[in-house]
Formats: structure tokens, sequence, C-alpha cells
């Protein structure tokens, strides 16, 4: 508990600086994710001290980041969040990336009444209790496996036409699962064969061999672009040409970097932050530019789901005019068409992000188009 | 006197070659006796037949459990050892890194029940286990002079003492039968004279029957009562000291002139 | 019938890299009996190696290779000076401890400089596939395959031909007696060293150039796969790393073509408990016999 | 403890800090009496617990009450002494190395499963498990373990397992079932992993496959080896330093595991023997000082 | 060889104190003294096994007290460890080559092997099981005959004569004397002092760590103090 607040209020409420901490996966399995977050994040806040900090109720405050790793683990995430919450006294997290560790900050946010946004955790049932009711400290700022996975079944079968599908999933968390699931729950065609990968495979030509001659009209492969480049790779090199369908967390330059050009064509994969739509949209070209400023590459969709964490947190402050934690929770859930760098973003009653989703298609390894899929 | 270990044309091969071949030998209770021959003869695989931890190719081990004799054949070595039949190795097997003290108790183990939740909720029964078999252990060790070395790691030890330990220890099983293999190597002749006093000992004081294998002839003439000798895996004498001192074939294939 | 062959040269390609990794294991342990934990992440260096080399020197695929294994080699003699000799007269377990910390040290450590995203391996050797009757091959994967095999040709060569082979093989069952005999043991330890990452090294470049993603945590699942080949094959012994690697690559292969890819890796331990089973000692490892 | 908590001394911090240390001292505890004490290399820790954890958290979701929470632990310890016996039959023939590859690949067969059934909910893990395990219950039960533990090492069982460790030849030779007694070690250990996996569930509320993998038995194995192989006070004492720096390091970000992999050689360079190496604390023995002393 | 105020600790355990004696060229020179002498450890200080604390080992005008124990086989010094540390797992064929491996001379090497299997029947028979499954005297064989097969110029035999028949025991002072008739020097630990003493030249008592006596094989045969302690009475 926290008796040295001096107000009834619960949560930590805020002093002369706003403190945001970050609970991320920087080092273990998941580091990859973790490190893109980080420089979202960062990136967010250092624009936002640049120009004076949020504005509370009138007053400019600065933001100070804490961040701290949790290992990818759920025990260190439980205990990281406990320090956040206790200790640093912050004021609202970004964070973890994965469901799985943010699941385990959960009780201990909760009871500190300080609210937490995922960039990327991605379970239908992250933000939920047990009993069906909304946790009401917990957020995100990315979809939920069950809209991605169904959205790109139904692009599968109306816009490709594709009557015999393979699955391909990466079984190391619960993205990969939980869209395959999604995907073949919706998909009214016929699934061909299901297979699944884990995170750190390298070699999937046994796999695609055996889907060789299953004749499939196209390839759901749910997962990281790590993975997912060596597979567009690997299979359009075992001649296998068929379109292959996958979700946000291929939406990243590197993909076609590890795939390579001449391979990456005929992919399509659903996703809320299109460069495409990026030249259309003011803020994502803000954000693609300065972020290729200061880090020297492309914004990888997680960065940006990041970046936008930190600001919907900026957007509830200034709301609710104040910088206590459990404001902070409330001016969240009343989020509506907040305009972020990943689309037009509102906090429905079950503390999900909805937004747009597109489709982009990679022709030679370029965003040769996006279609909006209502 | 009834016999109480009989082996009948014992055979161990290795691949190719036959390290035992078809003895047969007999011991009779309290007995003490010899077993030498050169090295490379078998002897120590003959007791590892005899101890089970190896088994044989063919032939038959008989030990007495009360009344008959009973077969060995295909005992694990834990069963045979239960039966009655300790021993030491040539190549000395302490538990290196345990106390004097606890080298025995485990020697003990199957003398006494501690059950599982008896001991790790320390009823007050098991102190009462615990001391009486504590009690034991410490008597047999003052014996050997080994009591004031109780709570040395066994590692610690100088080699001949580790020697004795080893002894105690088998003696610590409340054997019938004691197999020694080697007991005065790397003793020297002093050393080796005390070792002579301290077997007579055991076997006075324990009526017990034991089989020792020995290079050492002071010790061997010194004590036993019979002698086997086997030569390349093949039994090629037996009888008393004197006779075994005297046969021609041994001299020439062990004892050497000097002998 | 085409599939099936497909599936078998799916299957080798896979195994040459285990067995590959499996040498340096096999040899490490042999003469230390340390199960040397941070293999694959010298396996990882090497990959990294062979990136900035290339991007930044603009080796051809050659020079890169040969040069990640001296890089490689040295890292490894490196790594055995300063972390495992110290140990050697303590327990096998300390040693072990350290090999996972020298591997937590590698990882983290390439991930703090170079970030822990996926990388692309610049494709300095362009992709030709060969199809054999319906069977496709790559050249990449007919050089892995040739490297692989002409590499352990050289290690059973070193082992069995060399003084330098039998200096390692004396060293393995007993240090001081190899001693004795005029052996020097921390130049055979630092040499079994060299050779075995430097196995580790031409890995990490061909599988660079092979999946063309490389990043620093790419060390962990092949390492435990390389060393449960070594372990299958029978630890200590080179024809047996090769055999288990091989092995091993074959059973992922046979398991995800029948459509039990999620169970990939239980079936893998499973087949190495069965075969520890009715071999303690793995296919080709040498009994050691306990006189009593 | 309970007033520090009262007066605000502990927060939620310190008690998550306590409780993983606690939770990871029942672990190495329990995997030191293997490894360090019948000398059985087990690389499969995190199986067991995850056997352990798992129980729980179904158990307790579809009972939600103090009772399910206690019936779950039982039963978990069941489902442990199940399977350590079907791992440990046929693998514990084996030796040194050998067995810690197989145990090793055993527990991952395990995560391998959870990961793939429908009732542990698969990858995403299982969330929303009920609080029962409250610090003092974790405290009481670390408690009891470690008790049971070392009144077992201290007892005709532990001697004998310790001398199986020293030399199995000579062990059989004083007719020991080598092999029943390494199997009782073996499953002993299993069950106190199992105990804590239950713990791990209910108090953390989160469970993941991943949580249970091939690192997890290795970061036990290092609290025991660090701690001393053989010395349960080490164990304690490697536990908490290991969990004072983990919470530190926290501080630390991305540099976290650098400076943690190099703090590890460097205390295993200068201390191969880990911090105690087989020392062990114990009261008679301080009783007998201080009435040296005062004599 | 000469070895001046030889100093060895174990960690804490001072073995040995301050021990100095010399060796001719050509003597058969013996070190007696009761369990835990520190006879062993002195071996092992001279062939580089260990380490000594300080004191000097000078062999042919070189301090050799720093040198690695490569270095010192190469020189010309072999060793018959105590416990006899043949390689297990290798055929005995395989063990005498080894002890050649500094050894460059194929033809030589054959020879020596021949001399060996000549010494050792027993060996030859042997020839290519794996060591390890030898019988107590047979590795004692062995290890002898790998000493001898580094042609070495000074031979340190640790009780060699350990575990073996009585008929072997004679043939190996035989064999220690055939050796230095041909012109190997020889330093001999025996815990049978007797006879040990009477194939020395020159003999040394060591006690605790520090040399008690010395004098001729013949002296210290003879003399009471001796006889009573380590010649059984
Ligand atoms: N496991 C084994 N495999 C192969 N040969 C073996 C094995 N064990 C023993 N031998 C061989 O069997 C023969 C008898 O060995 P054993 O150890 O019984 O001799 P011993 O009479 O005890 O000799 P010593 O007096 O030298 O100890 C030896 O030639 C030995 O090489
Ligand atoms: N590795 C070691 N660690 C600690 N102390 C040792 C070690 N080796 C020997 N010692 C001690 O050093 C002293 C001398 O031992 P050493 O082995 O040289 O005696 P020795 O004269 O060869 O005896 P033995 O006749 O039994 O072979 C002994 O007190 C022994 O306990
Ligand atoms: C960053 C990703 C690995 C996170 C994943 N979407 C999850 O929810 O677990
Ligand atoms: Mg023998
Ligand atoms: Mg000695």
């Amino acid at each position: 508990g926290c008796s040295t607040a001096k107000t009834a209020s619960k949560g930590n409420a805020a002093g002369k600086t706003i403190k945001i901490g970050v609970n991320m996966e920087l080092s273990g399995a998941a580091a990859g994710y973790g490190n893109s977050q980080k420089q979202g994040i960062q990136m967010a806040v250092d624009q936002i001290n640049k120009n004076g900090g949020i504005n509370v109720d009138g007053k400019k405050k600065k933001v100070s980041l804490i961040i701290r790793d949790n290992k990818t683990s759920t025990s260190t995430s439980a205990s990281v969040a406990a320090q956040l919450v206790n200790k640093d006294k912050v004021n609202a997290i970004v964070g973890p990336a994965t469901t799985n560790a943010g699941t385990a900050q959960i009780p201990n946010i909760t009871k500190a009444a300080v609210p937490s946004v995922s960039p990327s955790a991605t379970d239908p049932n992250y933000t939920l209790q047990k009993s069906g009711k909304v946790q009401p400290y917990v957020f995100r700022a990315c979809y939920q496996n069950n809209f991605q996975g169904s959205t790109a079944a139904k692009f599968a079968y109306t816009n490709l036409k594709a009557k015999r599908v393979a699955v391909l999933a990466d079984n190391s968390s619960d993205y990969g699962t939980g869209l395959a699931k999604a995907f073949k729950k919706a998909y009214k065609g016929k699934i061909a064969a299901s297979q699944y990968f884990q995170e750190g495979d390298k070699d999937f030509n046994a796999i695609l061999t055996s889907f060789k001659n299953k004749k499939i009209d196209a390839i759901y492969a749910p997962g990281y672009y790590s993975e997912i480049g060596l597979i567009v790779k690997q299979a359009r090199q075992a001649g296998i040409n068929v379109p292959i369908i996958g979700s946000d967390g291929m939406a990243d330059p590197k993909l076609a970097q590890i795939a390579g050009n001449e391979n990456a064509t005929n992919v399509y994969y659903t996703t809320p932050f299109s460069t495409r739509v990026a030249n259309q949209n003011g803020t994502a070209k803000k954000f693609m530019k300065a972020f290729k400023e200061q880090y020297n590459e492309e914004a990888p969709t997680f960065s940006a789901l990041a970046y936008d964490s930190v600001y919907m947190i900026k957007k509830a402050i200034e709301n609710e005019k104040s910088a206590d934690s459990a404001k902070i929770a409330e001016g969240l859930t009343k989020i509506k068409n907040f305009d972020g760098v990943t689309g037009k973003i509102t906090i429905d009653s079950k503390h999900n992000a909805n937004k747009p989703i597109v489709v982009e298609t990679l022709s030679n390894g370029k965003v040769s188009a996006a279609t909006e899929i209502k | 006197m009834r016999t109480i270990l009989k082996v009948d044309s014992l055979v161990k091969k290795f691949g190719g070659l036959t390290a035992v071949s078809n003895v047969s030998l007999q011991l009779k209770e309290d007995e003490l006796v010899a077993l030498i021959g050169p090295n490379g003869a078998g002897k120590t695989t003959v007791f590892n037949l005899l101890t089970g931890v190896i088994s044989q190719t063919s032939g038959t081990i008989r030990f007495r459990e009360k009344e008959d004799l009973i077969s060995l054949n295909n005992k694990k070595a834990y069963q045979i050892a239960s039966l009655g039949c300790a021993r030491t190795f040539q190549n000395i097997r302490l538990f290196k890194n345990m106390t004097v003290l606890d080298n025995v108790l485990v020697a003990m183990t199957n003398q006494y029940k501690e059950g599982f939740l008896k001991s790790i909720f320390r009823f007050p029964s098991f102190y009462r286990t615990e001391d009486e078999i504590l009690k034991k252990a410490r008597d047999l060790l003052a014996i050997f002079d080994l009591d004031k070395d109780m709570y040395k790691l066994a590692s610690n030890l100088p080699y001949g003492i580790q020697r004795r330990l080893e002894i105690v220890r088998g003696l610590a099983m409340q054997p019938k039968i004691l197999f020694l293999d080697e007991p005065a190597a790397g003793m020297n002749p002093e050393e080796t004279a005390d070792l002579t006093r301290l077997i007579r000992k055991i076997q006075k004081q324990f009526h017990i029957t034991v089989l020792l294998i020995e290079h050492d002839m002071s010790l061997v003439m010194n004590l036993a009562e019979r002698i086997y000798v086997l030569d390349q895996g093949k039994m090629l004498a037996e009888g008393t000291p004197s006779e075994i001192q005297q046969n021609k074939a041994v001299i020439k294939a062990y004892l050497g002139e000097e002998g | 019938m085409q599939i099936f062959f497909q599936q078998v040269i799916n299957g080798l390609s896979l195994g040459s890299i285990y067995a590959l990794l499996a040498l340096g294991y096999t040899m490490v342990y042999g003469i230390i009996k340390l199960i040397n934990f941070a293999h694959g992440d010298i396996y990882m260096l090497g990959a990294f190696w062979g990136y900035y080399v290339i991007n930044v020197w603009h080796f051809n695929f050659m020079l890169a290779l040969l040069s990640a294994m001296v890089v490689c080699g040295i890292c490894g003699v490196i790594i055995e000076y300063l972390a495992y000799r110290p140990l050697r007269h303590s327990p096998r377990i300390t040693a072990l401890i350290t090999a996972i910390g020298v591997s937590f040290f590698l990882e983290n450590g390439m991930a703090y400089l170079f970030g822990s995203n996926a990388r692309d391996f610049p494709q300095v050797v362009k992709q030709v596939n060969y199809d054999i009757g319906g069977v496709r091959i790559s050249n990449i994967q007919l050089e892995i395959l040739i490297t692989s095999c002409v590499l352990m040709l050289i290690l059973q060569l070193i082992i069995k031909r060399t003084k330098m082979g039998r200096a390692m093989r004396a060293v393995s069952v007993d240090n001081a007696a190899a001693e004795l005999v005029g052996v020097d043991l921390n130049r055979t330890i630092s040499f079994t060293f060299a050779l075995g990452s430097s196995m580790a090294g031409a890995a990490g470049v061909m599988i660079g150039l092979y999946y063309n993603s490389i990043d620093p945590l790419m060390g962990l699942t092949p390492g435990i796969k390389a060393f449960v080949a070594a372990v299958v094959g029978g630890i200590g012994s080179v024809p047996g790393a090769s055999l288990g690697g091989f092995l091993i690559g074959l059973l992922e292969t046979l398991v995800q073509s029948i459509g039990l890819s999620a169970y990939k890796d239980a079936v893998v331990y499973v087949v190495l408990i069965v075969i520890l089973l009715i071999r303690p000692m793995g296919i080709f490892g040498k009994n050691v016999k306990e006189k009593v | 403890m309970n007033t520090l908590i009262m007066v605000g001394m502990i927060d939620s911090f310190i008690e998550n800090m306590l409780v993983t240390i606690w939770i990871n001292i029942i672990l190495a505890v329990g995997l030191n009496l293997i490894i360090g004490f019948a000398g059985q290399f087990s690389l499969g820790h995190a199986g067991f617990m995850a056997i352990g954890a798992y129980t729980t958290a179904i158990i307790t979701q579809k009972t939600v009450s103090i009772g399910g929470f206690y019936v779950s632990f039982i039963v978990g310890m069941i489902i442990a002494v199940v399977a350590a016996l079907i791992v440990g039959i046929p693998t514990l023939r084996l030796r040194g190395d050998y067995l810690a590859i197989a145990t090793m690949g055993a527990a991952e067969i395990i995560r391998i499963i959870i990961n793939n059934m429908k009732i542990t909910n698969g990858p995403a893990g299982m969330f929303n498990i009920p609080q029962f395990a409250t610090w003092p219950i974790v405290y009481v039960i670390m408690c009891i373990t470690t008790i049971i533990t070392v009144n077992f090492i201290n007892s005709r069982g532990g001697r004998v397992i310790k001398s199986v460790r020293e030399d199995e030849i000579a062990a059989e030779a004083m007719g020991i079932n080598t092999t029943k007694w390494k199997l009782a070690a073996f499953v002993l250990g299993a069950v106190t992993a199992a105990i804590a996996g239950s713990l791990h569930a209910s108090y953390l509320q989160t469970i993941a496959p991943n949580d249970f993998g091939i690192m997890e038995s290795i970061s036990i194995l290092i609290i025991v080896v660090l701690g001393g192989v053989g010395s349960v006070t080490g164990t304690f004492l490697a536990a908490v330093v290991l969990g004072i720096l983990d919470t530190v390091l926290q501080d630390f970000g991305t540099l976290r595991m650098v400076i943690y992999a190099a703090a590890l050689v460097l205390l295993m360079v200068f201390k191969p023997s880990g911090l105690l190496g087989t020392w062990e604390f114990s009261i008679r023995r301080l009783f007998n000082h201080i009435k040296r002393r005062s004599v | 060889m000469e070895v001046k105020n030889l100093v060895v600790n174990y960690g804490v355990i001072n073995a040995i104190k301050g021990v100095s004696f010399e060796i001719n060229e050509g003597e058969i020179v013996s070190l007696i003294g009761a369990n835990g002498a520190g006879k062993t450890t002195i071996l092992k200080s001279i062939s580089g096994l260990l380490k000594p604390t300080s004191g000097s080992i000078n062999y042919l005008g070189r301090d050799i007290g720093k040198k690695k124990a490569p270095d010192i086989v190469a020189a010309g010094i072999s060793h018959v460890p105590e416990g006899r540390h043949i390689f297990p797992g290798l055929s005995v064929k395989e063990n005498l080559q080894m002890g050649a491996f500094l050894q460059k001379d194929r033809q030589q090497i054959k020879e020596s092997m021949e001399e060996v299997y000549e010494h050792f029947h027993i060996l030859k028979k042997r020839e290519n099981q794996d060591a390890a499954t030898l019988s107590g005297g047979e590795q004692q064989m062995l290890a002898i005959g790998r000493a001898l097969m580094s042609k070495p110029k000074l031979l340190l035999l640790d009780e060699p004569s350990m575990g073996l028949a009585p008929i072997f025991i004679n043939k190996i002072f035989e064999i220690v004397e055939a050796i230095k008739q041909q012109g190997t020097t020889i330093l001999l630990i025996e815990q049978n002092a007797k006879k040990a003493l009477s194939i020395s030249d020159r003999g040394y008592v060591l006690a605790a760590g520090e040399v008690k006596m010395d004098g001729t094989g013949a002296k210290l045969l003879g003399d009471p103090a001796v006889q009573r302690a380590y010649l059984g009475g």
C-alpha cells in the first residue's frame, strides 16, 4: 500500500515531474521487440520534453522515464512492476511487450492503482479479469488477436479467393497461436494443413516441403518478421509461390531484407500502421521521419506502437488535467479518435485499442498496395 | 566346521581372455584363507565374481544361509552384501568426503530402520535409534583405535589408516565373510606387522571367515590357515602355508627363488 | 517419392549444421569434460564477424569464412584462458556455471552493442537452385554439406594422425599422466578450443549465408541441439558427433514432414533418452570401463 | 515481519523480492539434495516445477477456495512423484552429464506437452490465477520444506545417498540398493520443485510454459553451485545474494544481464567451490562455540 | 642433480620443510620414510607436477624448479608416479607409444618397445587390451614400461614394487639395476626399504618433510635406528 500519500485518493500522485515507468523485455527471448519499443518510448518522451512537457491543468510538467528490464520473465516482470509503482512511484507504466510478462504485473499495478499501456500484448483476454470484467488498470495500444485473425481470414477468402490454406503459426507465444485460432474460426475455406514453429527456428524447409502437395491457395503465417521473413524466403526458393498472409508482426522493413526483395512478393499482412497510410497521415509521417533521423533505420511497428502508448498517456493526462495515476487510468478509458501513428485510436469498454485495419501488399520487397478492410 | 562358501567350476571370460577358468574353492566357517598368485592371475576377478560386482560366464557360487547353501548366481551386489559378504578393494574405495564415522554408519544401514516420516519429523524414537547406532559405531571404531579420528574426513587420513578404515567399514556390516584385497599394499614392514595383528584380532573377536589376497608373504604365511594359489586363471595349488612354500610349481610361478 | 528425397535433402542440410557445431562440443568435452555452454555463442560471433567483414571490408565468402574461423578460434582460446583455465582443478560443475556465465555474457554483450534485432546477412553468394528429378537443392546447401564433410574429415585426421591429436587423446583420459610423458597441457587444451571454436565460426558464417538472418541469441537453440547431437553420437567421438548431428537433422525433418511440428523438439528428446538407455555412452561413445 | 508490513516498511516490492527468494530457496534446496547430496546431476528441475504450477493453476481456477489450493498442492506433488518415477527409473542409470542431458530433455518434453495442451491454454499460459499463496504461507512452507530436507540429509537416508554419491560400487558392497536411493532423492527433490511451482503460480497469478524452460533449470542450478554444492546454508545465502543482485540490476536496463553474467563468471573463478563450499550452519556448533567462549 | 632447501606447500599444509639432497650421475639413490613423510611430494616437485614454494632443483647445471612437466621430460627425466596413472581407455600399446611422445626416431621407438616387452612379457600378451582393465600389477608394469619409452637419463620411481607378486618384485629390482647399468640415474622410493637400500648407492631417510639421515645404502642398512623404524625390526 501507499501510506505516505496525503490525499485520500488511490494511486501515485504526481510530483514535480510526471514519472513514466517502463517495464520492458530488454533481455531474454523477446529482447528484440522490447528494445524496439524502448526506442519508440524514448523518442516520444524526448519530443514531449523538448516541447516543454505535458500540460497538466495549465502547468507544463516534464516527463521522466524510469526504464527497467524484466528479462522476458514473468516473475521478474512482477518484481519490476512492484518496484516501479512502490519505489519509483511512477504515475503510469508503458509495457511490457508480451502478454505473459504483462499479466504478471497486473496484481501489483492494480494494488497500487497505476495504469499500464502495453504496446503489444495481444491476447484477447489480456485486459480482462477471470469474471470477464475489464481490468481497471490494464490497457493496450495494439489489436487483440481475434480481430486481426478474423480480418486476415476474410481477406484471404474474399479478396484473394483462397479456398484452401495452410496455417503455419509461431507456437512460442500467444501471438501466433491466438491469431491462428482466430483465423481458423473465421475462415470459410478449407484448412489444408496446420503446422507450428518455434521462435528462433531458422529452417522451415521440412514444413514447407510438406505443404507442397497439399494444393493450397495461400499460407497464413502469423508470427514475427524474423521467422516469417525466413519462411517467405524458403517458400519461394522451394517453388511455393502462393500468397503468404500474415499479421502486424511482419510489418517491418526487416522482413523484406531477410526474405530478399525478389522473394517478398505476393505477401500480405494485416496492420494498423502502414507506410502507405503514413503518407496521408501527418502524425505518422512526422514520426517516420524523426525516427529515421534519430536511429538511422526505418521505424519498426513496435516502436510506433510504443510511441503511441506514451502519447495515449499524455492525452489522458491532458484530458483529466491531472497526472495522478488513478486519474490517468480514468483518462485512458475515455480516449476517442486519438490521432496516433498507428491510426485513429479509440479505447473501447474492454480497454482495447480500436483502430482501422489495413492489409498491405508487398511486391519485390516494397509495399505496393494497402487495402482497408471494413 | 560347516562350509560357508562353495564355489564350483567358476569361469569368467572377458572377450577372448579367460581371466578365471574352472576355479573351485571352499571356505569353512571361521577360517582364514589366503588367495595368492602372480599379477593378472585373476584373484581380484574372483573377488568381483564372489561379491557380485561382475557376473560369471559359468559356474556356481553357493553361500550358507542358515541350514542351506543358497546360490548367489544372478544376485545383485547389494543383495549379496546384505546376505553377509563384506569386502575391501584393491584400490581403496572409501566414501572420501564423508567422515570416518559416517563411513561406518553407512555400512550399518541395513541393521536399523528409521522410517522416512520418523526421520524428517524427528520423532523421539528417531533420536533413540540414532543414539543406539552411534554408540555401536563408536565402540567398533574404538576397538581399532579410530575413534579419535571419528569426525575427520576419510580423504584426510594417511594411506595406512585408510586401509584400516576400509576393513572396519566392512566389519561394521556384521558380515559372515570378509574379503580383503591386498590389505597391506603400500604399507611398510612395520605397518604390515600391525595389520597382521589386527586381522588376527578381528578373526578371533568377531568369528568371521576371512579370504584375503596379498602379495606380502610375511603377512600371508603368518596368518593363513590355508592358501589357494591361482595362476593364469587356474587353480595351481592348495594347501597349508608350509606346503605351499615347498611347492615347486608355486615357487616357479609366484614366489621366486628367495620366497 | 520426390517429396521424400526433398525431405532427406532438407534433413541433411539442417543436420550438417548441427554436426559442425557438435564437433566443437565433443572435442572440448572430450578433453576437459566441460559442457562448453558458450559454444553456441561462438557460432553467433562467427556469424556477426562474417556480417561485418562482408559489409564493411567487402570480403568475399571464402575469406569471410576463413577469417571467421581464425577469429573464433582466437576467441575460444581467450575464453578458455580467462574463464576455464583458472578452474581446471575445481569441480566440473563450477566450470559449467562459468561456461553458462560466459554464454550469457556473449549473448547480452552482443545484444547491448549491436541490438537484439535480427539482421539480414549480406548475400555474397548468389543462390542457384538445381533441380534434379524434381528435387531441389541449392548451391549453398551443397556448399554447406561439402564444407561440413571436409572439415569433419580434416578434424578426424588431426585427431587420429597428428602428434597434437595424440596429445589431445592423452589429456582427455588423464592429464597428470599426459604431462608426465611430455604433453604440454595448456597448449593442447588451447589448441582444442581453437579447433572447436573455429568449427563453430565456420558454421556461423555458413548459416548466416544460408538463412540470411542473424541475431545475438541465434546460438542458443542450435547450441543445445548440437550438444544433444554430440551426446547421441557419443561424446568425445568425432564421427559420433557428425552422425548425431545428421540424425537429429533428419529426425526433426521427419517429424515436421508428418505434421507433428509442434512436438519437433519433444520427439528429439525422446529419441535422445531412448538412445541413452540403450547405449548409455552414445552411439560411438567408448564405454569407460571401471576396474574394481 | 508482519509488523514490518503494518508499519509500511515492507511494501509490495520488498515482499515480491522476498517471496521470489523464498521460492528459489525451495527449488534450490531440492535440487541441492539431488545434485549436492545424492550426486545426481539433474538439469530438469523446471519441469517438475511446471507440474506443480500448472496443477495449482488449473485446480484453483476451477475451485476458487483455499481448500482447492491445498488440494492442488497435494495433487501437484503426487503428479510430480509419478513423473519423477517415470523419468528417474530409466535415466538414473546414466552418469554425470549424460544424466543431465536426459533430465533436461525430460523437462523439455514436459514443457512442450504443456505448451500444446488445451487445458493449460497453450503458449499463452494461464493468468488470473487466484492468489492464495500470500507471503506468510510461502515463508512457512519454505521453512517446512527446508527442515524436512535437512532432517532427511541428517539421517540414515542422507548418509546413504551421500555414500552413493561418493562411490556407487562401494555403496553396493555395503548392501545398499543404489538405484532405490538415487530414485528416492530424485523424487524428493521433484516434490519440492512441484511445491515451489504451486507457490509460484499462486503468488504470481500468471504462468506460461516459457517460464519453465531450460533457462529456469539453469538459474536454479546457478543458485546451488554458487552457494556451494552440498551446503544448504550456502543455497540460502546464494538465493539471497542473487535475489538482491537481480533487483539491484533492474536499474541497469539493457546492461543488466551483461553485468550479471560478468559477476557470475568472476564469482565462480574466485570462489570455485561456491560461497560456502560444503560448510553448514549448525546451531549446535554455534552453541558449543559460545559455551567455549564463556568458559 | 642437486636439490636445495626445497619447500613445498599444499595450500596451508607445509609438506616439505626445506629438503636438500643430491644425486650423482649413474647412481641409484633411495628415499625412504614412513607414510606421509613427503617422498611422493618431492618426486612430484622434481617432475614438475607440483610447483615448489621455494628452494632450487638443479639438474645438469640448470635450475628446473620452475619448469613445466613437459620441459622436464624433454630434459630426460621420467617419472613413474604413485598410483600408476596409466592412460585408461587406450590400449597397452598406445600407452607405450604415448611414453615416447617426445621421441622422434621411429626405429628407436620400436626398439624401446621391444625392450619393454622383453622386460615384461605379460604386457606383450595384453598388447591390445584396454589398459584400464589390466590387473593391478600389470598396470604397475605398464607404468614403468611407459617411463622407459622416453629413454630417460634420470628415472624417478615411486614405489615400483607396490602390488607386485614376490617373483616380480625381484624382477623389478633386477630391471632397476639393469637400467642403471645402461647409464640411467635412478631415484627410488620404496616401502620395501631393505631391498631398496641393498641396491642403492646412497639413501636418504625422510620424516615429516625433513631429511633425518643420509649415507650409503649399506650404512643405512646397518644403522640400528633405521632398522627399527623402517626395516621391520
Ligand atoms: N573388465 C575386464 N576386461 C578385460 N580384461 C580384464 C577385466 N578385468 C580383468 N581383466 C584381466 O583379467 C586378468 C585378471 O585380472 P585380476 O585383476 O583378477 O588380476 P589379479 O590376480 O587381481 O592381479 P593383481 O595381483 O595384479 O591385482 C588380467 O589379465 C586382467 O587384464
Ligand atoms: N593433495 C594434497 N593436499 C594436501 N595435503 C597433501 C596432498 N598430498 C599429500 N599431502 C600431505 O603431504 C604430506 C606428504 O605426503 P606424500 O604423499 O609426499 O607422502 P609419502 O611419503 O609419499 O607417503 P606414502 O608412503 O604414503 O606414499 C602428507 O602429510 C600428506 O598428508
Ligand atoms: C512482442 C510480442 C512477442 C508480444 C506478443 N504479441 C504477446 O502478446 O505475447
Ligand atoms: Mg588384484
Ligand atoms: Mg607416496
